[in-house]
């Protein structure tokens, strides 16, 4: 679906900040976002972190000590839910950034190349998007031993951009036979230029509602590789904690719930507010989705 | 649905297990990966010779008469008149080839049926076994082997012992040859020698009614007319539990999961011993620093049991006392109280720690303690992703190391092989169990702490610990050669004595840290559909999957229905 | 991910046929050339080049099936030869045979259909294994897609007709929530909440694909309880695409709604419903209907997720299991058969396509 | 969809009642748009006139200036988010009855459309449906019209080969194309053919030639006068297009910023136009016969809905604008009348000041 | 003919086959034009005659796939990278939607000036934006300093035309091709935008290919320059425009003359109207034998028409390909 920037004389990100913030769920969906990103990044400076195991306390209930009750360890709960969501968030931003670097590059190649180069990459696309991505994964994923976040990222990254090059494939197909284009052709700008200065901007907006939906799409990846047990654990981490309150059946236990259900809602507030984003960017952006 | 009751008014008795009724095969002989055998509830289908009592060292024989020795021969007699479920005998010809099956496949190095050199049928229930060596406990495996039916197995059967009769072992191209046909063999049914049967309308991928099997050996004795087995992995089993819907798990449960059954009706703990726990192995190639008997003991006292048993398994641990190698049970039964006293323990005394440090040559600077070397030490402790008690174990390690100045990350492994890693020597310390649940006879736990993960090769150094070693009180010991005697010694005196010296050696070198020993903890529920539970069983001391005490009284009638 | 079904072109879009053609072909070269032919073989090509990914890949991970098993009975104190021999005993995988000599089966294998038993269920073949769970997958993933993608396709024009009104805005919030979620959180949240906090039905009555001593064939005893089955993961298939649908079905009414040829049909004076169905949902399906089966393709990988949470006999634990034992020819035979559904579900949608739209047909 | 009636208009009143004898009486129209959740513009202004049966009006104007809103608006066609905001359209109906178009109820509404007052769109490309035959296309038309009986299928098709006869298309093969099978020309035809299938008494055609080309345009030109001339309905012409006008329309309307500003017969508007606006439209058209002639440019373009000049919106961009024009607003000042609507009218302040030099007789 | 200064861009028997499912479609078959300097030359014709395709390969925007294009003289195939250069830049092209050839995220100023920058044409900011304004100000678009940070969504159809107009401008060009550039304009914008290129055209000596189906707006821009009509990727009628215009001898152009709707009721409902036998233009996959016309021609005859097709020949002080008018 081709997304044009329409709004009037503020550029792509003016275009892009006000298609957030001009709606009401943009905005709260913002909010949302923002507020995770706070509280995962600026909370832990605000907050005592030290969080000791303690065996007097496994299971322990929610209390003005500890807000959200204690761990199969006896540690605080909260302060493992502030520091937990710095793991996902990076490896969704890294993740989402290789997946949309990798789709833009090879999306526009081959949209303007076309050719031999068109066709491969295609074929790739083809075979790569059939098998199921968690499947690749999960083999890939059995090579390493102690994937480092950045790895993760890497192997989501290097299995989720088919979609995105594909797509920006066809926007480029498009707008290279777009008459600007050809204008830009006749002054002899140069095909780099013309594809990274006249091209790509055009579909900024575009790219950039991909690249919040391929966060949602890493963190998706991420945690739930975290639920199957396939990333090794290192630190507190929301995914964790989901992983080791469900198989310790956490919920059997009113005051073990908490462990359960705080990062699951983290996560699922992050998301939420992700995807409200991107609705209302696409609403603010795809002209022809705009009430007429 | 799950748990109802049979309005026919049987009465069941109710269990848990993790099978897959499509996927795994019914060839039973194979045992491992065959539908319910990996389970506590196979002898109530396919019974064993017998169950071995871990305390008193005595059988309680089940299809079994009895055994007895002859010289080098072994003569192994079957009850009279046991029947299959399928109707017909249960006789020595289901015997000697079931035996024959196992001999072919029995791989040189094993103990039992590797040194059984002649198979003979004497009658219709007894078979001799010819060995050419044989020393104290090599009948154990026989005993245990199950019998299958000849109905099944006859063909192959038939040609193993005509095999094992030519001579023919495992590894000869004629073994080969059989092994390949065998292994793809997959029969329908499973014809059962038991007190139960397998009802085929009655198996569905969420549970397996075993029914009473009249012809079964204790099949007309057994006081409950149903077992029914729910499919369900650890945490499927504790909701289960949870839900009243089962009499008695062995699936471990969760720290949360013992908080939680205490609100089940009718709930109680069934406790089994534990003959293996969970420990800290080192690579001593990696990290040339730990080779420092002082650094290892160190290491060992800045640790506390209690906090890592509980955190990684709630109430099912136990602490270890004695530092023997052994778990503490067996030590006590080869050691006397008086030679106990004399093992040095290794509780946590961080004082002590930072004493036997500075005395190695160590030194702490800014909080942290750097090896004499004057590199900072660090360690990376791998755990394996999904087995929660070792990935528990690995981070309370890393936190009590780090907060005593050691700089120590926790790491987890996937779970898919980290044997491979282990064996490759691919880690600096590993979280790894010491003591060994699978061989009752005491060597098992040596063989595991020393020899496994230690091949000393270039592919899979291991541990890479040298096992000609230097001890304080016996002088330069040869562990290789001292599991060796503790297992195939002509007399159980020379067994016991090889044991005490490895023991006191393990003592003394700590080559590994054992934290602490698995308590199995199982949940069952009284009053519901079991009346209760014995728990002074004189058996109660078995390890669980292979002997287990509460099948044996199942079997013999001593478990009784609640009464309407 | 059901997100990327916002991300994906129509079939055919933007690929300006600028090429060439041949002069008039003869009547062969026009079968081979024909639209469904050439689909057809791209198919082949692909689950042809993913089954050989798949057999390198296996083959790649660290450690072999011989290596696994053998480490598992070491665990209790096995030595490694002991073990190994063991394993090699009890598994049907020949650890000499030379990686090339495997390929070559392998691609025999291949073209007769034959994958060759399991290495880790020694007698079962993989045809069977994966006969026993595959079933149970895509009809969970296949019922969840239907009723999905119906009732958001439904929904979604509700929302574009009433759109920027209140019901609109309460369908979006939730559908926006919905499809934020990740599949295997909604599966867990189902349980805990509706079945252990809530009580609305019992998780343990539900497990499980069928009741025991429920014979499968085509009878109502067996369709109902395979449903009764498969309610959660139904439902939560359900749950997880569904705001999707809705939203991507709104976009694509909205756009229609502002077609020339609805305002002309208005004005013809056709009845609402005529219009509705014939005009703006028809027109508004078409370009989604290639995004059913990327849907149903995510959904295949979802499962994995999804059947592990709810304990649901699919073939995501049997993959799970294939690649933690390394049973390569579960693994392949699994990756095939899964690539080969999502692709077919791709070529049926692309057939389905150019039957339902006129433009296209050639 | 604004199928709902509005309350009769408030506020303004209605310039007059209806006229004898006209088939449509529009008074005081207004058709607004909402753009944004508070903000809405005004696209067309207080417009009114009277049409009589077979007559042809052209409306003209430069682009944006709400001709095809208007358009919408008489049959309540606009988008979700434009409104008839006041006035009334007063619609003589076939059975005598004279409606207010603005008042019908639903289905009323439904069957008044195309039935009464058929249109024809401006790019017709995208009139038909493309997953549909031209023949679905007829079948659902006559349908959504038929009283109690069903007609038969066969019944149908056999008269819509007639009406696509009429528009010189060959039934057999575009009855049963898929409409992208056809060409432009022969799509706008199509469409003409299913707009005269009911015989409506008012057909309003939206640019209907304008993405064509020009031999198509003449030929479609040609059937409309000819189809106008056999079965009598009244056409309102929606073009951009002055040599259209000047060809096809008895009357021509002009246009500017949502306003009619100056009606007359087309004789009127073309050699005697009173309003600036009106001639620079006809002087910056260039004619082919004849020797060169140098047309006139009207410089700058209309000016913004949301921005209207408080005086006369024309008045910028006037070469004669004086002072008043830009506070005064002019009304539609009859100069001559005539009946039947024929009344030639102007808006402009200076209409008699610039009698002689805005004509070209 | 005038006999004039050699071509700056000439087509010699240039054709255009393009490959698409339902056969090949013939755009161009085998069209010869030149265009002289400060001269005009306009194409008119109905939709899909080829005009477009014929303007691309001018420009160079595609090969011709027979035929060649000569720039003073050279073959543009046959050129190096510099003078392919030097012809792009000579050779611009204004298209028709002036919504579409601008790229909507910069403002008029980058537009105009990515060339002028790319080719080092200006020095620095300063200078760049001093041209930008003077070329602004040539093509009417006053105040220029108003335009410079506009974005094309701030402007309208004519504004932006202007703007393409500026760009094409900014490169020196000797020849510009302008296809159908005022058609989407409004009728009050066309004249002022036509004044403007005319501007050009007298003052800068710039020669322009220029294309319209309108015969009035070519009969305007083009009265001193010289018509060729095309048809189904044919020239059918070439020569100046007045002779072309007000005398046609082909029965095509005049089809198309007297189609024309006159804004002038009276003339209208007098003017003598070609009747064609058919309305529809023939599919150019399945064109038929003979003349192209033929099926359509109101003076088609039995013979020749239906046979042969009739060569590009002068005739009546034209270029005609017609039997039965050359014939005459
Ligand atoms: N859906 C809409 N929402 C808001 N404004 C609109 C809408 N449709 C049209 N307009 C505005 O209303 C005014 C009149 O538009 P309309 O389409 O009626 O003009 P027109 O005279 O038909 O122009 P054209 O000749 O270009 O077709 C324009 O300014 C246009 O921008
Ligand atoms: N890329 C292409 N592929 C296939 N056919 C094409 C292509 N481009 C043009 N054509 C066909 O070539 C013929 C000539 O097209 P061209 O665009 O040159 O006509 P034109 O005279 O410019 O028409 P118009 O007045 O509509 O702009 C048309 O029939 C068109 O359909
Ligand atoms: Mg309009
Ligand atoms: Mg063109």
């Amino acid at each position: 679906m081709a997304v044009t920037t329409a709004a009037p004389g503020v550029g792509v990100w003016g275009a892009i900040w006000q298609g957030i913030t001009r709606s009401t769920s943009g905005f709260v969906g913002l909010c949302l976002v923002l507020s995770v990103l706070l509280f995962s990044f600026v909370g832990p400076l605000l907050i005592e972190t030290d969080n000791p195991t303690d065996v007097t306390k496994i299971w322990g209930p929610m209390t003005s000590e500890h807000w959200l009750g204690t761990n199969h360890e006896g540690k605080d709960t909260f302060i493992q839910l502030v520091l937990g969501g710095r793991e996902p968030i990076w490896v969704g931003l890294t993740a989402a950034l290789i997946t949309v670097a990798i789709a833009v590059v090879l999306g526009s190649l081959a949209g303007y190349l076309r050719g031999r180069v068109d066709h491969f990459l295609l074929q790739l696309t083809d075979i790569t998007m059939t098998i199921p991505f968690i499947v690749l994964m999960l083999v890939i994923a059995s090579f390493y031993r102690a994937a480092s976040p950045l790895m993760v990222s890497l192997i989501i990254g290097l299995v989720t951009w088919p979609y995105l090059m594909r797509s920006i494939r066809a926007q480029v197909l498009t707008l290279k036979e777009r008459e600007f284009i050809e204008a830009a052709r006749l002054q002899d700008l140069g095909t780099a230029r013309i594809v990274f200065v006249e091209v790509l901007p055009n579909m900024a907006g575009y790219i950039f509602i991909n690249f919040i939906i391929a966060i949602t799409n890493a963190i998706y990846a991420v945690v739930g590789m975290y639920l199957l047990g396939l990333l090794p654990s290192t630190a507190a981490n929301w995914g964790l904690m989901i992983q080791q309150a469900w198989d310790n059946n956490a919920f059997l236990l009113p005051q073990a719930a908490p462990f359960l259900v705080a990062p699951m809602v983290m996560i699922m507030l992050f998301q939420i507010g992700l995807v409200t984003m991107t609705r209302s960017l696409e609403q603010a952006l795809n002209p022809r989705l705009r009430d007429r | 649905a799950g748990g109802d009751r049979a309005s026919s008014g049987a009465t069941r008795f109710t269990g848990v297990f993790d099978y897959d009724l499509d996927s795994q095969t019914r060839n039973v002989h194979v045992e491992d990966g065959a539908l319910l055998l990996n389970s506590v509830y196979k002898d109530l289908f396919l019974c064993t010779g017998g169950i071995y009592n871990w305390r008193t060292h005595e059988w309680d024989y089940l299809l079994l008469e009895g055994t007895e020795w002859d010289g080098d021969n072994l003569i192994v007699t079957l009850r009279s008149g046991l029947r299959w479920s399928d109707g017909t005998d249960l006789t020595s010809d289901d015997m000697i080839q079931s035996y024959a099956m196992r001999v072919l496949e029995a791989p040189v190095w094993g103990v039992g049926f590797p040194q059984v050199q002649e198979l003979e049928q004497l009658d219709a229930v007894s078979v001799r076994l010819g060995f050419d060596d044989p020393f104290p406990n090599i009948e154990r495996s026989i005993i245990k082997h199950r019998i299958v039916s000849k109905t099944t197995y006859a063909d192959f059967g038939e040609r193993a012992v005509q095999m094992v009769a030519d001579g023919v072992r495992q590894g000869d191209d004629e073994h080969t040859e059989f092994n390949a046909e065998f292994i793809e063999f997959n029969p329908d049914e499973i014809i059962c020698s038991g007190p139960y049967r397998f009802d085929p309308e009655q198996m569905s991928d969420a549970r397996i009614t075993l029914v009473r099997n009249e012809e079964g050996y204790q099949g007309t004795e057994v006081l409950f007319d149903e077992v029914v087995i729910h499919k369900g992995d650890n945490r499927q089993s504790a909701l289960l539990v949870q839900q009243g819907e089962v009499d008695y798990s062995t699936l471990a449960p969760s720290a949360a999961d013992q908080q939680a059954f205490q609100g089940v009706e009718g709930f109680t703990w069934i406790e089994h011993a534990g003959y293996d726990g969970c420990g800290l192995m080192f690579n001593y190639a990696a990290k040339p620093e730990l080779q420092d008997v002082r650094v290892r003991k160190a290491l060992a006292h800045i640790l506390d049991s209690d906090t890592v048993g509980q955190v990684a398994r709630g109430e099912g641990y136990t602490r270890v006392e004695h530092y023997a190698g052994l778990v503490d049970l067996q030590a006590e039964e080869i050691f006397t109280a008086d030679e106990l006293a004399g093992f040095e323990r290794y509780d946590q005394d961080l004082d002590r720690a930072a004493e036997l440090l500075e005395e190695a040559g160590w030194t702490k600077r800014d909080g942290v303690w750097h090896t004499s070397e004057g590199e900072p030490a660090s360690y990376e402790i791998i755990g394996v992703a999904g087995w929660g008690d070792f990935e528990l174990t690995s981070t309370q390690v890393e936190e009590a190391w780090n907060d005593f100045g050691i700089t120590t990350t926790a790491r987890n492994v996937p779970q898919d092989n980290p044997w491979g890693i282990w064996g490759a020597g691919d880690f600096e310390v590993a979280v790894r169990h010491w003591g060994n649940p699978e061989i009752p006879d005491y060597w098992g736990a040596f063989q595991m702490n020393f020899l496994l993960e230690n091949s000393g090769t270039e592919e899979s150094p291991g541990q890479s610990f040298d096992l000609n070693v230097e001890s304080p009180s016996q002088g330069e010991v040869d562990l290789a050669e001292l599991v060796e005697v503790a297992k195939q010694a002509e007399t159980e005196e020379e067994q016991t004595e090889a044991l005490k010296t490895m023991a006191i050696v393990f003592n003394e070198l700590l080559p590994r840290i054992p934290i602490w020993t698995y308590k199995y903890l199982a949940p069952a529920v009284e009053g519901v559909r079991v009346q209760s539970f014995d728990k002074e069983h004189p058996a109660a001391n078995n390890e669980q999957y292979q002997d287990n005490h509460v099948i044996l009284s199942l079997i013999q009638g001593d478990l009784a229905p609640v009464e309407e | 991910m059901a997100t990327e079904i916002a991300a994906s072109p129509p079939p055919g879009a933007g690929d300006a046929t600028s090429a060439r053609t041949d002069a008039p072909a003869p009547p062969l070269r026009r079968i081979w050339n024909h639209y469904a032919v050439v689909k057809v073989r791209k198919a082949l090509v692909v689950v042809f080049v993913v089954a050989n990914v798949t057999f390198f890949l296996g083959r790649a991970m660290p450690g072999d099936p011989i290596d696994v098993m053998a480490g598992r009975l070491t665990q209790n104190g096995m030595t490694m030869e002991e073990a190994r021999a063991v394993a090699m005993n009890s598994l049907a995988y020949d650890v000499d045979a030379p990686l090339h000599q495997q390929w070559w089966d392998f691609l025999v294998g291949l073209v007769t259909f034959d994958m060759g038993n399991t290495i880790n269920r020694p007698g079962v073949s993989v045809m069977d294994a994966i006969g026993a769970y595959l079933p149970w997958t895509l009809f969970s993933i296949g019922v969840g897609t239907v009723i999905a993608v119906a009732l958001g396709l439904a929904l979604g024009m509700v929302m574009a007709y009433r759109r920027n009104q209140f019901l609109d805005h309460v369908l979006s919030v939730a559908a926006s929530v919905l499809g934020a979620v990740p599949n295997y959180l909604i599966a867990m949240v189902l349980v805990v909440g509706g079945g252990m906090y809530l009580g609305w039905f019992n998780p343990i009555e539900l497990r499980g694909t069928v009741s025991p001593g429920v014979q499968a064939g085509f009878n109502l005893e067996f369709i109902g309880d395979a449903f009764f089955h498969a309610s959660l993961p139904i439902l939560t298939y359900v749950l997880a695409i569904i705001g999707t649908w809705m939203l991507v079905m709104k976009a694509s009414t909205t756009e229609v709604l502002s077609e020339d040829y609805v305002t002309v049909a208005r004005a013809r004076g056709l009845r609402d419903r005529r219009i509705a169905v014939a005009y703006v949902g028809r027109n508004a399906v078409l370009p989604l209907v290639a995004q059913i089966a990327i849907s149903f393709g995510t959904l295949v990988g979802g499962a994995i997720f999804v059947e592990q949470v709810l304990v649901y006999k699919g073939v995501g634990g049997l993959l799970l299991d294939a690649v933690n034992y390394r049973d390569y020819p579960l693994l392949q035979g699994l990756l095939i058969i899964i690539t080969s559904c999502v692709v077919a579900a791709n070529l049926v949608a692309d057939m389905l396509y150019s039957r339902l739209d006129p433009r296209i047909r050639d | 969809m604004t199928d709902h009636p509005a309350a009769p208009a408030a506020g303004k009143a209605p310039a007059g009642g209806p006229a004898e004898g006209a088939l449509l009486s529009v008074r005081g129209v207004d058709v607004g748009y909402r753009t944004g959740r508070r903000t809405r513009v005004t696209a067309v202004r207080d417009v009114s006139f009277d049409l009589y049966p077979g007559q042809s009006m052209a409306l003209v104007g430069e682009s944006g200036c709400g001709k095809t809103t208007l358009g919408l608006g008489l049959l309540r066609l606009l988008p979700r988010t434009g409104v008839v905001s006041s006035g009334e359209i007063l619609f003589r109906r076939k059975d005598g009855r004279l409606v207010d178009v603005r008042t019908l109820a639903r289905e009323d509404l439904r069957r008044f459309r195309w039935n009464e007052a058929a249109m024809v769109f401006q790019g017709a490309m995208n009139a038909f449906n493309p997953v549909l035959r031209i023949e679905d296309h007829f079948l659902d038309t006559f349908r959504a019209h038929e009283g109690g009986r069903r007609r038969p299928r066969k019944e149908i098709l056999e008269q819509s080969a007639d009406l696509l006869t009429t528009v010189r298309l060959d039934p057999a093969r575009v009855l049963g194309s898929f409409p992208h099978e056809l060409s432009g020309g022969m799509r706008q035809r199509a469409l003409i053919a299913l707009a005269l299938a009911l015989k409506p008494q008012l057909l309003i055609l939206d640019e209907p030639t304008t993405a064509l080309d020009i031999l198509t345009q003449r030929s479609i030109v040609e059937r409309l006068a000819e189809l106008r001339d056999e079965l009598r309905f009244a056409m309102v012409f929606i073009t951009h297009d002055l040599g259209l006008a000047a060809e096809l329309a008895d009357r021509v309307g002009t246009m500017y910023a949502g306003r009619m500003i100056e009606t007359g017969t087309t004789r009127d508007i073309f050699y005697r136009a009173r309003h600036p606006y009106t001639s620079a439209l006809i002087n910056s058209v260039p004619p082919v016969a004849g020797d060169l002639t140098v047309p006139q440019s009207l410089p700058g373009g209309p000016p913004s809905l949301t921005a209207l000049p408080p005086g006369c919106s024309f008045a910028p961009r006037c070469a004669h604008a004086v002072d008043a024009c830009s506070h005064t607003r002019p009304t539609l000042d009859v100069l001559r009348t005539r009946t039947e609507g024929l009344s030639h009218a102007a808006a402009c302040l200076r209409t008699h000041e610039l009698l002689e030099g805005a004509t070209r007789d | 003919m005038r006999e004039a200064a050699p071509p700056v861009l000439s087509l010699k028997g240039v054709h255009q086959v393009f490959g698409t499912p339902r056969g090949d479609v013939p755009a161009v078959a085998g069209v010869d034009l030149e265009v002289r300097p400060g001269q005009v030359l306009c194409l008119v014709g109905e939709s899909g005659c080829g005009k477009t395709t014929s303007a691309r390969m001018a420009a160079g925007l595609a090969a011709p796939t027979a035929g060649s294009v000569l720039f003073r003289g050279r073959d543009v195939a046959a050129m190096d990278k510099h003078e392919r250069s030097v012809f792009r830049r000579a050779v611009q092209y204004i298209h028709q939607d002036p919504y579409a050839s601008l790229n909507p995220v910069r403002t008029v100023y980058s537009t105009v000036s990515a060339g002028l920058r790319r080719h080092k044409m200006v020095k620095d900011r300063h200078e760049a934006r001093r041209a930008v304004t003077e070329l602004l100000e040539r093509v009417d678009l006053t105040p220029a300093e108003d335009y410079l940070d506009k974005y094309p969504h701030q402007m309208s159809g004519g504004q932006r035309q202007r703007v393409a107009v500026a760009r094409a401008l900014a490169m020196n060009p000797e020849v510009i091709i302008a296809d159908e550039s005022t058609s989407m304009l409004d009728v009050s914008i066309r004249v002022s935008l036509l004044n403007t290129l005319g501007k050009l055209r007298d003052e800068l000596g710039v020669s322009f290919l220029f294309i319209t189906h309108d015969l009035a707006v070519a009969k305007y821009f083009a009265w001193d320059g010289e018509i060729a009509v095309m048809y189904l990727g044919k020239v059918v009628e070439h020569g100046p425009t007045p002779q072309v215009v007000n005398d046609p001898r082909h029965p095509y152009t005049r089809a198309l003359v007297s189609a024309v709707c006159e804004p002038d009721p009276d003339l209208a409902r007098t003017k003598e109207r070609v009747r064609l036998r058919s309305a529809d233009i023939p599919d150019l996959t399945d064109l038929p034998p003979g003349c192209d016309f033929h099926p359509r021609c109101p003076l088609y005859a039995q013979g020749a028409c239906d046979t042969l097709r009739p060569p590009l020949v002068p005739s009546h002080d034209r270029l005609l390909a017609c039997h039965v008018v050359t014939g005459e």
